[in-house]
């Protein structure tokens, strides 16, 4: 019974994520957001420069042989920090949606299975966090922490913490409601039982899928606090940063814009349209059948 | 001569075919109950009478739908419109969300003879508010100005009756008009429609699943049962000596007065999904009469006085209470 | 009151003065309103008997259903099931206590976890209750209800409505219970199913020795199944029956009675003997509850709150102005 | 409605204390000493009296707040550390240029998105569609500042059709609004299309089609007002949003406002500026989301009886 039980649940992810890697958006967006970890992750592999050793002579190159993506105003080569840049945009965003995912679920949890005063409480901070913009919640935060990656991390989770708490509140809420929830305390199970074996089972999905979602936003809020000079200091390169010379060099060198905001935007396409297919795979098991 | 005939209608989604060679007709003055229950394709016949199948995907793929000698079903959408609201008016099932939560009731009876009738708006509203008055909807002009969330659930159906009348039909067909009511109030607003129909001598096509209703107000019966017809019958001669297996089945399904414990068993098995309708006659697998031939060939539809059974072995009078 | 202490030795199930008030609304700047769901209900079920409680929506039945089974906590008054005062059971005894009373809810299609198989659903009352399957047990629980043993891998969704609803009674019997509340098992079913259903409950009945407390709209339905009937309206119990047969005192249940379609075109009838809608629970009226929409009532009616008062043995009514015997409706 | 504006605008006031208390307690979360962070660095003992006198820093917390917030109700902002001037004075020349960014960029998002979504609805799952979606796509996924430096660079640069940067001339306004508006668009068009999708599936419409209404009036006159619930709740929601877009824009564009304030200000370590700066982006914020709950009662008579 209960083998039965835990090898049911794993299951039904895998199929989700391989129905997604199934179509061919999926498989195409799929394919880069895998190639651009793997590529992050042995960035040192595979090119020949260093990040962070200038090379005064070659600044502002253009696109060559010998510099697939040209060289920065310092020289550098772009394609190499903007590999070794994925190590912090991607890093960033990912573990900072998975913080803010994972507090924003038990908040949300909680506030929906309890209810009452507990319930008030949190949906009135969530609420008022909600309506402000995520980038304003996170130049607050920065403001507060100061720049770096730290600030910008906190900036993330808690920017995002709003969104996810509420989505679970009311996927919760909702499961709540379900007959199959009072058939279980009818039974006489317990709060455990039931938040852990009916709730967060059913609620989980749509909550992971969109902290997958969020992940893309949070790319780009990296590199905007990046822009603004607020995030990982120099020579740390990210995305955003590597842009945050700004309109002063885009007349002499646009490849030092264009490429790392390519990189960006080609990376958040990647995850909304991947989102999209597993949105699209969702929950067929729940489906009512065809009468 | 009728009304209106369906004659040999199919319909379908893609490639599923939903109904198939649905036949029967009605005339003015009369009431004809479509019987039958989930997946048999009931509300399915409604919307094809009133050309709304696009609306959900769905086509006629044969046969036609005669109305007054027009077939419907070779129309375009611009001359069918002349038809909907004006000649065949459509009660759909649940009240509570017929109406248009955003706009006041009485406009939304209006802008049927506005449109069909070419009234200008004052007369209009005032024919509105004598219709509301007929329904016997208390203060009228009050509930004319009213948005559907301030309405009763039987106050609701009252309007979007009005909604059928306004137009001045020949024809209504009402799917499962009473559902979703209360028993009190579906017994009042069953009464409220059928006496309408009979006093202004209109077709009546009244879709139901509760045989009941079919006994109390109907005069003629179709009775569904996944996608096809199994039989056809004037009300009397339906309920006393029901033809088809179904049918009498159907009718032992309802509790009666004085009936025994026990006595109600059901039909065995369960309603077949449109994606997984049997072979032959499909109601061969519930059927305590079926035999090979049943599961084998479709039963053709044969003649009885006054309609029609689509059964290899129809019960005869003897046979229901033996 | 001797016989009331007979009746509650031979009663699984005592309802004593049950009420619950759900307060709504109370926002920072909302005024709180306040419900009455339930007022006042007593009734006993007494062992091997089908009690049935019918009413139209918001008679407060289905609050009844889980007043009665502790899965909401009553706002007044005791419900003891075979002697014991739920109220007074501390959690870990209240759950031991539910493995003898149990329930079968009216949407099959809500009732069972998407994410369970059927095994699942049958055995989680075991895990629930800290206690080993016994072997064989699902195979007997599905075999009783009338499925056969393939099902018990699939998921509920590639079910039917009848067939799911027959898990939601397997799940239902898992744990040997005495009683069940059946809230209206069959509403959401087809007619055909629903008579399946009934057949199958009744079987069960004999075979297990169970007792029910039968929720429903359907008064047909009601009588047909039941031994005694309780109509509600707004709360409250408005006549308690003690057959089905029993020629009603009520209005009320005079008005639900003629609002039943008999499936027989040779006794057709004038069947709109009641106007007007069920007001809003949330304000009543400070009388009878049903006097707005009364042919009987008296000015007494809007004024004053009329209590169960018996007829006959076990035939009470809350009415001022009840239908005599002698003065039946035309049928 | 009057009286349900009025409850409605009260019931702003403790959500406006709440955000000042937070954007009060910057200062103080700040690592190091408040009056340094208030102070220009290398000032003598006598400008630091002064300070820790003005803002009350040798009294409890809730005094310091009481005493900050009268300020603000004086609209005695402070003074800007690195300029030293008044805050009041930086934020009266900034917010014009703010407002006119926004408000206009609101105005394209919610014309152009409630257009297309519609657009996109008609013509549901056709090429039209599939186009108008992709653009979305872009739109709501496209970093703004950098889709902002890549319009500098075709419109400005190559093109050679507006202006660089700057808020001199109107012309100045088209790109930045582009910029951001894209963005909006994407989001009311997604919005539009979907409510829109949702209310055409709704029984009340089967009903409609019954009465004869022809399609496009249906489309327009039901549909399209039932999905302006959802929209009006959406740019109500984020307003923000799009003034959050506007401050990343104007940093872009070299344009005086808000956001250039707040970023200067934030680089510079200029507290009471930033101060002012979230202050003013939070009001914004909050009226954007009161506009938005009055229009929806406006809209819907539901929404209307719920108030009472």
């Amino acid at each position: 019974m209960t083998g039965a039980a835990s090898s049911a649940r794993p299951a039904l992810r895998d199929n989700l994520f391989a129905r997604a890697f199934r179509t061919k958006t999926g498989a195409i967006a799929g394919g880069w957001l895998v190639l651009l970890a793997l590529a992050a992750i042995f960035a040192h592999l595979l090119t020949p420069y260093e990040y962070d050793i200038q090379q005064l002579s070659a600044a502002y190159s253009p696109p060559s042989l010998s510099h697939w993506l040209g060289t920065d105003e310092f020289g550098r080569d772009l394609l190499t920090r903007i590999l070794y840049g994925a190590r912090i945009s991607l890093s960033v965003s990912v573990i900072s949606i998975g913080l803010s995912v994972l507090a924003g679920m038990v908040l949300g949890a909680a506030a929906g299975y309890f209810g009452g005063r507990l319930d008030r409480m949190i949906t009135t901070v969530i609420d008022l966090s909600w309506s402000f913009p995520e980038i304003l919640v996170a130049l607050i935060l920065v403001a507060i922490i100061g720049p770096g990656v730290t600030g910008t991390m906190v900036a993330i989770t808690v920017a995002y913490l709003a969104q996810f708490a509420r989505l679970t509140r009311a996927q919760v809420m909702a499961i709540k409601s379900e007959t199959f929830i009072e058939a279980a305390s009818g039974l006489g199970a317990s709060h455990r039982h039931i938040l852990f074996r009916h709730l967060l089972p059913n609620a989980i999905t749509p909550v992971l899928v969109s902290g997958m979602l969020a992940t893309g936003d949070a790319i780009i809020l990296e590199a905007t606090l990046g822009f603004f000079g607020l995030g990982a200091q120099p020579p740390t390169p990210s995305w955003g940063a590597m842009m945050s010379s700004g309109t002063a060099l885009l007349f002499k060198a646009p490849w030092i814009i264009i490429f790392p905001g390519l990189a960006a935007a080609i990376t958040v396409v990647s995850i909304n349209l991947f989102g999209d297919a597993l949105i699209a795979g969702l929950d067929v098991r729940s489906r009512p059948r065809v009468e | 001569m009728g009304l209106l005939e369906v004659d040999r209608l199919s319909v379908g989604i893609g490639r599923l075919t939903l109904l198939e060679e649905i036949t029967f007709e009605v005339d003015r003055g009369e009431i004809l109950g479509l019987v039958g229950e989930s997946g048999s394709g009931k509300s399915l016949t409604a919307l094809a009478i009133a050309g709304l199948l696009p609306l959900i995907g769905a086509r006629v793929t044969a046969g036609a739908v005669r109305f007054d000698d027009t077939d419907l079903t070779r129309l375009d959408e611009y001359r069918l419109r002349k038809f909907r609201g004006r000649r065949i008016a459509f009660i759909t099932q649940n009240p509570m969300t017929a109406l248009d939560p955003l706009q006041p009731v009485g406009e939304q009876v209006d802008v049927v003879a506005r449109l069909h009738l070419g009234l200008p708006a004052d007369v209009a509203r005032s024919r509105t508010i004598e219709i509301l008055t007929q329904l016997r909807i208390p203060e009228a002009a009050t509930i004319y100005r009213q948005y559907p969330h301030q309405l009763s659930g039987g106050m609701k159906q009252r309007v979007v009756i009005a909604m059928a009348l306004a137009g001045e039909p020949d024809l209504i067909v009402a799917d499962e008009p009473t559902t979703a009511l209360d028993v009190t109030v579906q017994a009042q607003i069953i009464h409220l429609l059928t006496s309408l129909v009979r006093e202004r001598g209109l077709a009546l096509v009244l879709i139901t699943h509760d045989m009941g209703v079919v006994a109390q107000c109907c005069d003629r019966v179709a009775v569904l049962y996944a996608g096809r017809l199994a039989e056809q019958q004037g009300v009397r001669s339906l309920f006393a000596a029901p033809a088809h297996p179904y049918t009498h089945a159907l009718i032992d399904c309802i509790p009666k007065d004085g009936m025994a414990r026990g006595s109600l068993t059901g039909i065995a098995g369960s309603v077949p999904s449109v994606a997984h309708f049997p072979s032959g006659c499909r109601f061969h697998p519930r059927c305590i009469g079926r035999q090979s031939v049943c599961e084998a060939s479709v039963p053709a539809a044969t003649a009885l006085p006054g309609g029609a059974v689509a059964c290899h072995f129809p019960l005869n009078g003897d046979a229901r209470h033996g | 009151m001797a016989t009331h202490d007979m009746a509650d030795a031979a009663n699984l199930l005592v309802i004593d003065r049950l009420t619950k008030r759900f307060d709504s609304g109370a926002g920072l700047f909302a005024p709180r309103r306040s419900m009455t769901a339930v007022r006042d209900v007593s009734l006993g079920v007494s062992r091997g008997s089908v009690v049935g409680v019918v009413g139209e929506s918001g008679c407060g039945k289905s609050t009844l259903a889980r007043l009665v089974l502790r899965l909401l906590e009553p706002t007044q008054g005791t419900v003891h099931f075979d002697g014991v005062d739920l109220g007074k059971l501390a959690p870990r005894d209240l759950r031991r206590a539910r493995r003898r009373m149990q329930m079968v809810f009216q949407d099959p299609y809500s009732s069972l976890d998407p994410r369970f198989t059927i095994e699942q659903v049958v055995g989680e009352p075991f895990a629930v209750q800290g206690e080993a399957l016994p072997p064989g047990r699902i195979a007997e629980l599905l075999d009783q209800v009338g499925l056969a043993g393939e099902i018990a891998r699939s998921y509920p969704h590639q079910l039917s409505g009848g067939q799911r609803q027959r898990v939601g009674v397997a799940r239902a019997l898992a744990l040997r219970p005495d009683l069940l509340v059946l809230d209206e098992p069959t509403a959401s079913l087809d007619v055909s199913i629903q008579a399946q259903i009934i057949k199958l409950l009744q079987d069960l009945k004999q075979d297990l020795g169970l007792t029910y407390l039968f929720i429903s709209h359907d008064l047909g339905l009601v009588r047909y199944f039941c031994d005694r009937i309780i109509v509600m309206y707004l709360g409250a119990v408005v006549e308690e029956l003690p057959s089905p047969s029993t020629e009603p005192r009520h209005p009320y249940t005079r008005a639900l009675l003629d609002s039943t379609f008999s499936p027989d075109p040779g006794k057709r009838r004038h069947l709109a003997s009641l106007t007007g809608e069920i007001p809003s629970a949330f304000n009543l009226p400070k009388g009878c509850a049903f006097a707005a929409r009364c042919s009987r009532a008296s000015s007494r009616c809007l004024s004053e709150r009329p209590t169960l008062t018996t007829h006959a043995s076990g035939h009470r009514a809350a009415c001022f102005h009840p239908i005599v015997a002698d003065e039946k409706e035309p049928s | 409605m009057t009286a349900y504006i009025v409850r409605r605008l009260l019931m702003l006031v403790p959500v406006f204390l709440a955000v000042s208390v937070v954007i009060f307690l910057i200062i103080h979360l700040i690592p190091g000493d408040p009056v340094d962070n208030l102070i220009k660095i290398g000032s003598g003992p006598e400008q630091r009296a002064a300070i820790v006198a003005r803002y009350g820093l040798d009294r409890s917390l809730p005094e310091q707040y009481l005493i900050w917030l009268a300020g603000l109700l004086r609209g005695d902002l402070g003074t800007a550390i690195v300029a030293q001037r008044p805050v009041s004075t930086l934020i009266a020349q900034a917010l014009p240029h703010s407002l006119a960014l926004g408000g206009l960029s609101l105005l394209v998002s919610a014309g152009a998105g409630i257009v297309l979504g519609a657009v996109a609805m008609r013509y549901r799952d056709g090429p039209i569609d599939q186009a108008i979606m992709g653009g979305v796509l872009l739109g709501s996924t496209l970093p703004t500042f950098w889709l902002g430096l890549l319009m500098i660079l075709l419109f400005s640069v190559v093109l050679g059709w507006f202006p660089v940067s700057g808020a001199r001339t109107w012309s100045s306004l088209v790109l930045p609004v582009m910029t951001i508006g894209l963005a909006g668009t994407a989001l009311v068009v997604r919005v539009t299309r979907i409510a829109m999708i949702e209310a055409a599936q709704k029984d009340f419409v089967l009903l409609l089609h019954a009465k004869g209404l022809s399609p496009s009036r249906i489309r327009l006159r039901h549909v399209l007002r039932h999905a302006l619930t959802p929209v009006v709740t959406i740019l109500a929601l984020r307003i923000g949003w799009i003034l959050g877009g506007a401050v990343t824009v104007e940093v872009v564009f070299a344009r005086p406002g808000l956001g250039t304030l707040l970023i200067k200000a934030l680089n510079q370590h200029d507290y009471p500026v930033v101060q002012a700066c979230l202050l003013m982006l939070a009001m914004a914020v909050m009226l954007g989301t009161l506009v938005g709950d009055i229009l929806q009662a406006a809209i819907d008579p539901r929404v209307r009886a719920n108030l009472k």
